[in-house]
């Protein structure tokens, strides 16, 4: 399974990208751990995730659809 | 800018109204979307909120814009939630509220929230509120871009 | 407008600033206004009050118009010294007062207020605090003109 | 003496003008009572007086100069 993650502000500076495609991660745990091992300054960073648009705080089963985005404190405004 | 729909279908069955606009809120936007509400004449008070994008000075560089990106999708839904939230919560005849994407330069605005209602009270409140929400809640990114082009990502007070 | 002297010498040795203008606040002065505030750098946040005439309906007859009179040397020194407490308590950069003499019709704007500040704490609470003192302690009185040419002197909530 | 009034928002229609002079008025005491005598409606309106644009609530002396204002509550913004 192919998980598709689209990435902002600062953390568009640490992946190289704004979006990111990461294999077989059946949740946001899992998800997380393959996303540090790849992009180790994550560890250092403030960021949160939101699937299909709701911020997810605890770990969160992922399907194909799901659309996942990776996102640092907000500076709107 | 009022009729162009977000990117998303609506949450209860209507579409969020798009709050993103290119680049700075110009001043004569503004008077115009004042204007418009002369013709609503059970308003009494409007509160109008403008976020000015500040020339700051970090380490000795001056920010001369600030580049704002969105995650539009998720903000647009957001938007609507805080506004309905809002005109639950308050006695509120309208708000409008945009929010630019894309370089504002120091000096101009970059966000614009106004709310109307008979007493200034609710008018007052439910602008402050809303702001508050703005920022606290709506998946925007500012990055400071220096005179030197070099850039930071803004952090939020 | 900001030019314009009022008719007191000063408290202070400064002249009080004008606030009054015949008749409504155009929406296009208020743009002028914003404008020429995009040449401060160091305002982050505006907060704006406007106060309209609303088209009350009262015993069956509807508000045409607002004439509104003061008492303006006391108004304006009234107003100095608000002005004055303001800046004292918060960290404002500027603040603009414009309050209306003589006939404002229903859906034109009687009452523009308007605070700048670095970030929008200070201005908000400036803005609305300023806003309330001039509702309790300016001098000034409406007269709710009906569309049939009766009037009725206003009162303030 | 002669005590120059001015006169402000519904009080106009009770004195039937914006300006007005009473006698031998030595202090607001003495001189409200002269209004009130003259002007019975008076009696049942909400009305401050200012002398000098300084509001004043307790008895307060006049000199040929001072400047009263009849004014009823406020009604502007």
């Amino acid at each position: 399974m192919k998980t598709n993650i689209i990435v902002f502000g600062q953390l568009t500076d640490i992946i190289g990208n704004d979006k990111l495609v990461v294999n077989n991660a059946g949740d946001t745990n899992s998800l997380l751990e393959e996303l540090k091992k790849g992009y180790p300054a994550l560890e250092d960073s403030k960021f949160i995730l939101a699937v299909d648009k709701k911020l997810v705080t605890e770990n969160t089963l992922l399907n194909t659809n799901s659309t996942i985005a990776l996102m640092p404190p907000f500076s709107g405004g | 800018m009022e009729t162009k729909s977000g990117q998303t279908t609506g949450m209860k069955g209507r579409k969020p109204k798009n709050v993103f606009v290119q680049g700075a809120v110009a001043a004569s936007f503004i008077a115009d979307s004042i204007q418009k509400h002369s013709s609503k004449t059970d308003i009494g008070g409007h509160s109008i909120f403008l976020g000015q994008v500040r020339a700051d000075v970090i380490n000795g560089k001056e920010v001369a814009s600030i580049e704002y990106t969105a995650y539009e999708e998720m903000a647009l839904e957001k938007m609507h939630t805080i506004r309905e939230d809002i005109f639950s919560k308050y006695d509120l005849i309208c708000m409008h509220v945009y929010h630019s994407l894309g370089k504002v330069a120091a000096g101009e605005i970059s966000l614009f929230v106004f709310t109307s209602s008979a007493h200034r009270k609710a008018a007052i409140d439910a602008c402050e509120e809303t702001v508050e929400r703005i920022k606290a809640e709506l998946p925007v990114w500012g990055k400071e871009i220096f005179v030197d082009e070099t850039y930071q990502w803004k952090e939020s007070k």
